[in-house]
């Protein structure tokens, strides 16, 4: 392979791709501000977390990360505090993934928008930092990584500057954002002093020599903590408050980059510092006891109330909302699981699940964005009969809809039920009871899932309804998106092997 | 399919009026005579068949052949076996020979009189009419040569179906389909019981052929002899059980008491199908079926008993009820149901011969009395109340002297073949009855009846052809046609001299061989080893008695039995035989209401469907709604309702986010904290 | 490769009529469906496998292909047929043809989506069946619930949304108990087993079972996980009181969705029942036989008494599905060749039977538009050959011998007379009285309904029902009377696929 | 005389917990934003004296980088509040409620 030659720096190209397409969208936006050339903007974006997606695949494939004795590279350490391993590079491929739709999505909504290169340009920073944050293996560059990511992020959500929504939702994501980062910053804090280091591997090292016994407490607080900050990128219980308002007031392809980039880049994050930096064991010795069991608690509330919260929505895209929630907390369980051996399994499933999840979330939010497009109306009312005058993206609705809730022939049912038997399979009281939340919260999410497919295609359509356009980028993504999610049941096998090997080497 | 000479048609018995059945079915809209052709060829040639059969078995052969095997398996039966076969099969022996004859026979005739009494009326829809008929002569001759129970089973339930079908013909009026459901529902109930025994049976005994080493007849006798323990009882209980469970479907069928409540409210359908069907033949089944696996009877004196009271209290149950009918068919149906009792009472007592006797007899005078009704009611415009008859005698001569032969068989007149018969029954329980005082009690039962019957018969001729024209239908009768009347000439013939067929009295008291039947069904020409007379009488377990010497025995029977039939009639004569009779209900008193509505009989089961099963089911059906679903949908409610609680903590306000934010956190601090043991 | 063909052609015939218009829809759907049914023809004829397929049986048309690594398990495409599958599978093509014409007149909106889900039912059905690894069978067989959700919900009667909610969400909580429940096992087998290959883990479970797992001893986890699993069947079967979703169902659905729902989706509970609990678990079959055999008698008493409370005709038919479910519970309980043979004849049977009556009672509603027995009388008058036909299959559902249904119910009562478990010849004679109930309310119905003076309580002109009306009804009923007739048919590769169970594995 | 690492974390958490008072009972948008600023500084704290105690300078740094962030997050926060005043008339971030349950 190629990768041989490189210098090891570009083994930073996913991320450093997007970086180099954000600095010129800037350049663009400082030459014409004004300019509305919406296939160059979006074009560029696209191009460039394509670029980005197709050179994370030619690593992971080529084997960067992989384990030297398999044929594989090894992981990569370009820079001290990031590092390219096959845990990196797959959630580069979903962050980039979901930029590609976002980006091209994008070309029709932001259609007579005032100033499209900076909304492209956010977007492309905020996926750079989320790539940052797959690499980022030291609690400095997972801080520096993450509010690069968010940054962004607050002004995307606020950027439609004369819609109440938006601005509401804006501030509202940036109050918690800010109070989550600065908890989780003392969190940091903590750690450090507790161990006196930041790098994960230092940390790790120091716990297990036990050089920060006596500060038990102290650690414990600051993991704690973390949690809280990673909770909060995540959109977990109890920091998913500005989740739902969030997601409903920013325009729909920001809901659908947040709810599923930054979500799994918040995951990722949160693998590599409880797999690198807190190795249960030694941990459980200094702070006395096992810090799975907060996310076995946080992935049972998670789930419990975003699901319970979707079930009785009116606003299509709020449900939507509360929905990644729950896929929050389905998630959480890669996270719970972490303790037994198996655990790879299940974090691998997790991983699957934030891929998959990748499509099918964002092709959602992305009808959504279509119907905003129409300027249909947001309840489900208003989605009526949608079907008899766009069957294709309701077709697409529908297989989202029920990829979502698991129900085979698509993508959704594998991470979901592997979810489950992973969570089965570690067989402890706690997972059990994971598991037991988990029936109980799919059957929910089923009922408020074919709510949505009732009204699209069951209910009678509204007699007072124009006609509808094709917007071709908005399309496209979703019938990208649909394609996958259903194309995904079939070669499902990749994917599982790449995630469940990434957690296997994160986790030795 | 294996056979020899002549028996290889044998198939073809039932065959033709199945493919009779087909052409009905199917072209009979445009067949002359609407397919009645096709039906009456093919039981004619159901009909030479049979007396090929029937040559073929006097000159000394007999025929059991498995046509096809219908299916086959493993079989952990009590017994040992450990596979079993289900086939078809046919066995043709004296019993059956003759029953096929006698079958074919009146469905030859039934099918040439409903020329008469349906094409000549017009009806519409005889393209199903002929092919029902078809259909039921098919499934009643196949249940008539089976050769093992479940296949007898399989066409004893088709026959209910044609029943069912044919009560039903009228089905655009009320009453009919609600006669027909009952009709099938009675006799269904009697079934569930049949079905249970044919299970428990094969279950038992890994075989249901009727004859053969292998016949579970055999197995059964083994196993009492051995003394094995079958599902837990001794092999003697064990058998009664399960010939009890049988005995239910005959009771069912041949319209026993209890069920007997279908047969009178089956009169809905065309006389003629009351002629084949309800006198004849299907109702005749059960009884045959007893006939045809007496030696499993005869096994279990307790079975035996209870078929001999069963039937001697049924043969006055329902003579009773005969006495007060105005309906000509209502009376015949009672009539009918005794008739049946008779024949139960004979083969509970072991009189072999003589229930068989009867039962041919009776099919012979039945079908006779049936179709004469038939021609009273083409003569009176479809009017069938006797008080609106009167005085047809001198207007259908052919009607009165036919009907009048099969009333004095049926009220056992010597020398009808009627009294040949009953007097054969009456003198078996009697002989048995000495020595058995339960045999004794239906023995007196079965006496009484006699008198009843005599009584009712009468009243019935007397009122329809006696007296004076009650009607002005009465006064000019539609006149019948030779289709009508050559059945009943052929009938009344039978009536008359089929007595002869076994003249036991006269053998024992003169010694002259006159008793051809009983040498049949001995198999002095042919029969299938192990189910002759001679054998079943080895199984019996009967003592026989007798008052004085055999001689006296008999006389006395028969007098007694013939003295109280002719008081009957006379009594009947005297009180209807006038020109203007009068209805002399008083004279009955309180019993006459009684009578008249049959004992509340049907009253008592119309309360157990309504009074007690819908209740209960509509009970069951409020329970699963309210209990059952409510349960469900509670759930989902619940679910929902939470759903709307928590979603209240969304409040909007973002400083309450950050205050629950925080409280979450410090929430899940205090948990693991106190987890941990931090403070 | 024949079933991947037969499940390929439904797969694009579903795709292709999507896209096909609407007026030719049905036509298309109804010629495409014809292939499978060849197709399966053809296999049954040129059936060779023997013995049981999950108990080292040789499987015919048997494939396999590696498709994901899951962990040290592999998940792997796994399709293969036996005596007990093959003949359901023949019974889907040939019931989904013949549901699909007697949609013709019913169905007057959306024809391409309603025949495309239709035939996607199919190629799910077929998969069901044939599946012989545990995740692929999910897929299947947890596929099927959308397009009959959406056949329930577009084409419903009046409450469609609340039947395909509650069909669609209590149908799948089952299903996820009983894979959660299934799932705890593999894993309590241990090394024992390498994949989720359905054979593999039978041979595993017959060879000592699970050795502990969830902190639960071995054998206690295989009853536990036997009790989850029929439950989680149970529902689908559907056995009281898990049957409350069937008569909402049935009544909303349009007729085509109550031949498939009664016809071949009730079965996949049963068979499924028979693929795992009562092979691979056949100490606690033998344990828990007497509680049961008493469910199953209850069910058919109770579902019998629920059907003779009913106005609604398709409620009537549902109930007495529940009903005749129980008689095969109770043959699959017994354990005995007769017994389980019986059952998955009955299976077979009452699919066709079944399938006829709502069939028949859906000729009528499309005539008078309206199921109540209370609304009609005397519509034989009317409608001669469709009632015809109804009372045909009513009998047939009576266990009217010479048609399947009797033979179907004779040999489950034989099997279950003779089963091991107490009382046996008890509980048999108790279902049995199921035989006197269905009469009642049938011939109730048929008394009721086309007999009588003719009466119709809604305006609608009744006229003969259309040729493609009355076609497949002919057809099912011909097969009825043929496996009434020759049940050997298909009961002597039922029995030789049945007999390995009852053996414990040994061929 | 050096003052004992204790009373560091002691002063930390103070701060930490008045921020966090502010963020819970102002209501006003910037008073929020100093409240939050005030967290962050009692985490820079912290860094600082544990760098000291442990003696490496890692935290230190880190305390350079989270201030570059706070300004930075400001920044933003001004952004926002300012649309946010122009749309509601009003900084008070209680009043924006059009989204909730």
């Amino acid at each position: 392979m190629a990768v041989f030659q490189l210098p090891e720096w570009m083994a930073l190209a996913p991320a450093l791709i997007m970086a180099v397409t954000a600095l010129a969208l800037f350049v663009f936006d400082s030459i014409s501000p004004r300019s509305t050339n919406r296939s160059l903007l979006a074009g560029t974006a696209a191009a460039g977390s394509l670029a980005s997606l197709a050179v994370a695949v030619w690593f992971s494939t080529a084997g960067v990360g992989t384990p030297t004795i398999d044929g594989g590279l090894g992981e990569i350490e370009p820079i001290h505090g990031l590092v390219v391993d096959q845990l990196a590079l797959y959630f580069m491929i979903v962050v980039a993934i979901v930029t590609a739709l976002v980006a091209v999505a994008s070309y029709d909504y932001l259609v007579d928008h005032a100033y499209q290169a900076e909304y492209y340009s956010l977007v492309m920073l905020a996926a750079t930092g989320m790539s940052m944050m797959a690499a980022a293996n030291s609690l400095v560059t997972i801080f520096i990584a993450l509010e690069l990511a968010s940054l962004p992020s607050y002004a995307l959500v606020a950027i439609l500057k004369d819609n109440r929504g938006s601005v509401e939702a804006g501030l509202k994501y940036f109050l918690i954002g800010a109070l989550s980062s600065a908890i989780f910053v003392y969190g940091i804090s903590l750690v450090y002093g507790a161990t006196g280091h930041l790098y994960l591997a230092d940390i790790a090292a120091v716990i297990e020599a036990g050089g920060a016994d006596g500060y038990g407490s102290l650690l414990g607080l600051g993991i704690l903590m973390l949690i809280g900050g990673f909770a909060y990128k995540t959109a977990s219980a109890p920091f998913h408050f500005w989740a739902p308002d969030a997601y409903e007031g920013a325009p729909a392809p920001i809901s659908a980059f947040l709810s599923s980039a930054s979500k799994a880049a918040g995951f990722v994050i949160a693998f590599r510092v409880f797999t690198e930096a807190f190795p249960v064991a030694a941990t459980q010795e200094l702070i006395g006891l096992d810090w799975t069991i907060a996310f076995v608690i946080l992935a049972i509330v998670t789930m419990t109330i975003g699901n319970f919260a979707a079930a009785t929505q009116n606003n299509v895209k709020r449900m939507l909302a509360y929905s990644s929630i729950g896929h929050a907390g389905y998630a959480l369980i890669g996270l719970a699981a972490l303790s037994a051996d198996g655990g790879e399994l299940v974090m691998g499933a997790a991983m699957m699940h934030l891929l998959v999840y990748g499509f099918m979330n964002t092709g959602a939010f992305l009808f959504v964005a279509l119907a905003e497009h129409w300027d249909v109306g947001r309840t489900f009312e208003d989605y009526n009969g949608l079907s008899a005058q766009a069957p294709v993206a309701c077709a697409a609705l529908v297989v989202f809809m029920f990829s979502l809730a698991g129900v085979p022939p698509f993508a959704g049912f594998w991470s979901k039920y592997f979810l489950f038997t992973g969570a089965i399979s570690i067989g402890s009281t706690a997972m059990l009871a994971v598991a037991a939340a988990l029936v109980v919260n799919s059957a929910l999410s089923l009922y408020y899932y074919s709510r949505l497919v009732k009204a699209v295609l069951i209910e009678d359509p509204l007699a007072d309804r124009g006609a509808l356009d094709q917007p071709t980028g908005l399309y496209a993504a979703i019938i990208v998106a649909a394609v996958m999610t259903v194309a995904l049941l079939a070669g499902f096998g990749p994917i599982a092997e790449a995630a469940t090997d990434a957690a296997a080497a994160a986790l030795a | 399919m294996a056979g020899t000479g002549i028996f290889s048609y044998a198939p073809a018995i039932a065959l033709f009026p199945l493919v009779a059945f087909v052409v009905a079915l199917v072209f009979g809209k445009y067949m002359p005579k609407k397919g009645a052709i096709a039906g009456i060829f093919a039981t004619a040639g159901s009909l030479v068949l049979s007396l090929a059969m029937l040559a073929a078995v006097a000159g000394g052969e007999v025929y059991h052949e498995t046509i096809y095997e219908w299916t086959s398996g493993a079989v952990a039966s009590e017994v040992g076996a450990d596979g079993i076969e289900f086939t078809f099969g046919i066995l043709i022996d004296p019993l059956s020979a003759l029953m096929l004859v006698i079958v074919s026979l009146v469905a030859v005739l039934v099918h040439v009189f409903s020329l008469g009494y349906m094409n000549a009326e017009g009806e519409t829809g005889l393209p199903r009419y002929y092919a029902e008929l078809g259909l039921f002569t098919f499934s009643m001759l196949a249940f008539v040569f089976a050769d093992n129970l479940l296949m007898a089973f399989m066409f004893f339930e088709l026959v209910g179906l044609c029943s069912y079908l044919l009560i039903g013909f009228w089905f655009r009026t009320k009453s009919a389909p609600s006669a027909a459901k009952k009709a099938f529902l009675v006799t269904r109930f009697g079934d569930y019981f049949f079905l249970i025994g044919v299970v428990a049976i094969a279950a038992t005994f890994g075989t249901v052929a009727f004859a053969g080493d292998d016949s579970f007849v055999t197995a059964a006798e083994t196993a009492i002899d051995d003394g094995t323990q079958l599902f837990g009882f001794d092999a003697q209980t064990w058998v009664t059980i399960t010939g009890l469970l049988v005995l239910g479907g005959v009771i069912g069928k041949s319209a026993q008491f209890p069920l007997h409540t279908w047969l009178p409210d089956a009169m809905e359908g065309p006389t003629t199908v009351s002629a084949l069907i309800h006198a004849a033949t299907m109702v005749a089944a059960g009884v045959y079926l007893v006939a045809r696996m007496f030696g499993y009877y005869a096994l279990s004196p307790t079975a035996l008993a209870i078929i001999a009271f069963v039937g001697g209290f049924t043969a006055l149950f329902a003579a009773t009820m005969g006495v007060v009918k105005d309906d000509i068919k209502q009376v015949l149906a009672y009539s009918t149901i005794s008739q049946y009792g008779y024949m139960m009472l004979g083969l509970g007592v072991g009189g072999y011969v003589a229930g068989v006797f009867h039962l041919m007899n009776h099919a012979f005078f039945k079908a006779l009395l049936f179709l004469g009704a038939g021609a009273v009611i083409i003569l009176m415009h479809h009017e069938q109340d006797m008080w609106k008859m009167g005085g047809l005698k001198d207007k259908a001569p052919v009607t009165y002297y036919t009907f009048l032969a099969g009333a004095l068989a049926l009220a056992g007149i010597i020398p009808f073949s009627g009294f040949w018969s009953k007097d054969e029954i009456l003198y078996d329980a009697l002989i048995v009855g000495l020595e058995e005082p339960v045999i004794l009690a239906a023995y007196a039962m079965g006496l009484v009846a006699v008198f009843f019957t005599g009584f009712y018969t009468f009243r019935m001729v007397f009122l329809t052809f006696h007296g004076e024209p009650r009607s002005e239908a009465a006064e000019d009768p539609h006149p019948v046609g030779w289709a009508v009347k050559v059945p009943l000439i052929t009938l009344g013939v039978l009536a008359l001299v089929a007595g002869i067929a076994n003249l036991a009295p006269v053998y024992k008291l003169t010694g002259i061989e006159l008793t051809f039947l009983e040498s049949w069904l001995d198999g002095e020409y042919g029969a299938v080893e192990g189910l002759t007379y001679s054998a079943y009488g080895e199984l019996l377990a009967y003592e026989a008695g007798t008052i004085g010497t055999e001689q006296q025995t008999v006389l006395i029977a028969a007098g007694v039995s013939l003295l109280l039939a002719f008081s009957g009639a006379g009594v009947a004569w005297k009180l209807y035989n006038v020109p203007e009779p009068s209805r002399h209900v008083t004279k009955l008193g309180g019993a006459y209401t009684v009578l008249r509505s049959n004992y509340y009989q049907d009253e008592f089961q119309v309360w157990l469907a309504e009074g007690v099963t819908q209740p209960i089911a509509r009970a069951a059906d409020r329970f699963d709604r309210t209990v059952i679903d409510g349960t469900v949908n509670g759930v989902s409610s619940i679910s929902l309702f939470g759903s709307n609680r928590v979603k209240r903590l969304q409040t909007g306000i973002v400083t309450n986010y950050a205050a629950l934010l925080v409280a979450g956190f410090i929430g899940l601090l205090l948990v693991l904290g106190l987890y941990g043991g931090w403070f | 490769m024949m079933i991947e063909a037969l499940i390929a052609v439904a797969l694009v015939g579903a795709l292709v009529t999507f896209v096909a218009p609407n007026r030719i829809a049905g036509k298309l759907a109804f010629a495409i469906s014809l292939v499978p049914v060849v197709l399966s023809l053809w296999l049954f004829t040129a059936f060779d496998g023997s013995g049981n397929a999950l108990l080292e049986g040789s499987l015919a048309f048997e494939s396999q292909y590696e498709w994901i690594q899951l962990g040290e398990y592999s998940i792997s495409w796994f399709v293969g047929l036996d005596g007990i599958s093959l003949p359901l599978v023949v019974l889907t093509t040939i019931l989904t043809s013949a549901a699909i014409m007697s949609s013709w007149t019913p169905i007057d909106d959306r024809e391409s989506q309603f025949y495309g889900l239709v035939l996607f039912i199919e190629a799910n059905l077929i998969g069901v069946f044939a599946a012989l690894d545990f995740f692929l069978w999910f897929i299947f067989w947890e596929a099927v619930l959308i397009p009959m959700y959406l056949l329930i919900g577009i084409w419903g009667g009046p409450r469609r949304k609340y039947a395909a909610i509650k069909f669609f969400v209590y149908t799948n909580v089952a299903s996820l108990v009983m894979f959660g429940a299934f799932i705890a096992l593999v894993f309590g087998l241990g090394d024992s087993v390498t994949s989720f290959a359905l054979p593999e883990i039978a041979t595993a479970m017959l060879n000592g079972g699970p050795d502990g797992f969830l902190g639960l001893e071995g054998t206690t986890l295989t009853s536990v996980v036997f009790i989850a699993m029929f439950l989680g069947f149970a529902v689908k079967v559907p056995v009281v009181p898990f049957h409350t979703w069937l008569p909402d169902a049935h009544v909303e659905a349009p007729t085509p969705a109550s031949v498939l729902l009664a016809g071949v989706l009730l079965k996949m509970g049963t068979y499924a029942l028979l693929r795992f609990n009562f092979t691979m678990f056949p100490g606690q079959v033998e344990t828990y036989a007497v509680p049961i055999a008493a469910i199953a008698v209850i069910s058919v008493i109770y579902g019998a008494m629920l059907a003779l409370a009913q106005t609604d005709l398709k409620r009537i038919v549902a109930y007495s599905s529940v009903s005749s479910m129980g008689y095969v519970i109770l043959g699959l309980i017994a354990y005995t060749q007769f017994g389980v043979g019986g059952a998955t004849f009955q299976m077979v049977s009452h699919g066709f039977i079944s399938g006829l009556m709502f069939m028949a009672v859906g000729v009528i509603y499309n005539a008078t538009h309206t199921r109540l027995v209370t609304d009609m009388s005397g519509m034989a008058d009317r409608m001669p050959i469709a009632v015809g036909i109804l009372i045909a299959g009513a009998f047939g559902y009576m266990g009217l011998p010479l048609m399947s249904g009797f033979y179907g119910e004779f040999t489950i009562f034989f099997g279950a007379f003779q089963a091991d478990f107490a009382y046996a010849p008890l509980f048999t004679s108790l279902a049995m009285f199921g035989i006197v109930i269905v009469a009642g309310y049938l011939l109730f119905a048929l008394q009721r309904t086309v007999f009588g003076p003719y009466e119709l309580e809604t305006d609608y002109e009744v006229g003969r029902a259309p040729l493609h009306d009355i076609v497949p009804m002919f057809v099912l009923l011909g097969i009825i009377i043929l496996l009434g007739v020759a049940p050997d048919l298909i009961f002597e590769m039922i029995t030789d696929a049945v007999d390995p169970i009852l053996s414990g594995g040994e061929q | 005389m050096t003052v004992a690492l204790e009373y560091y974390v002691l002063l930390s958490i103070a701060l930490f917990c008045i921020g966090l008072f502010g963020v819970l009972t102002r209501r006003n948008a910037l008073m929020f934003l100093m409240s939050v600023e005030l967290m962050l500084n009692a985490a820079n704290i912290n860094l600082i004296a544990f760098a000291f105690y442990h003696g490496n300078l890692t935290g230190q740094v880190f305390a350079l980088f989270t201030m570059a962030l706070a300004a930075a997050e400001v920044a933003v926060g001004l952004g926002i509040i300012l649309v946010l005043y122009r749309n509601f008339r009003d900084v008070d971030v209680t009043v924006p409620t059009t989204m909730r349950w």
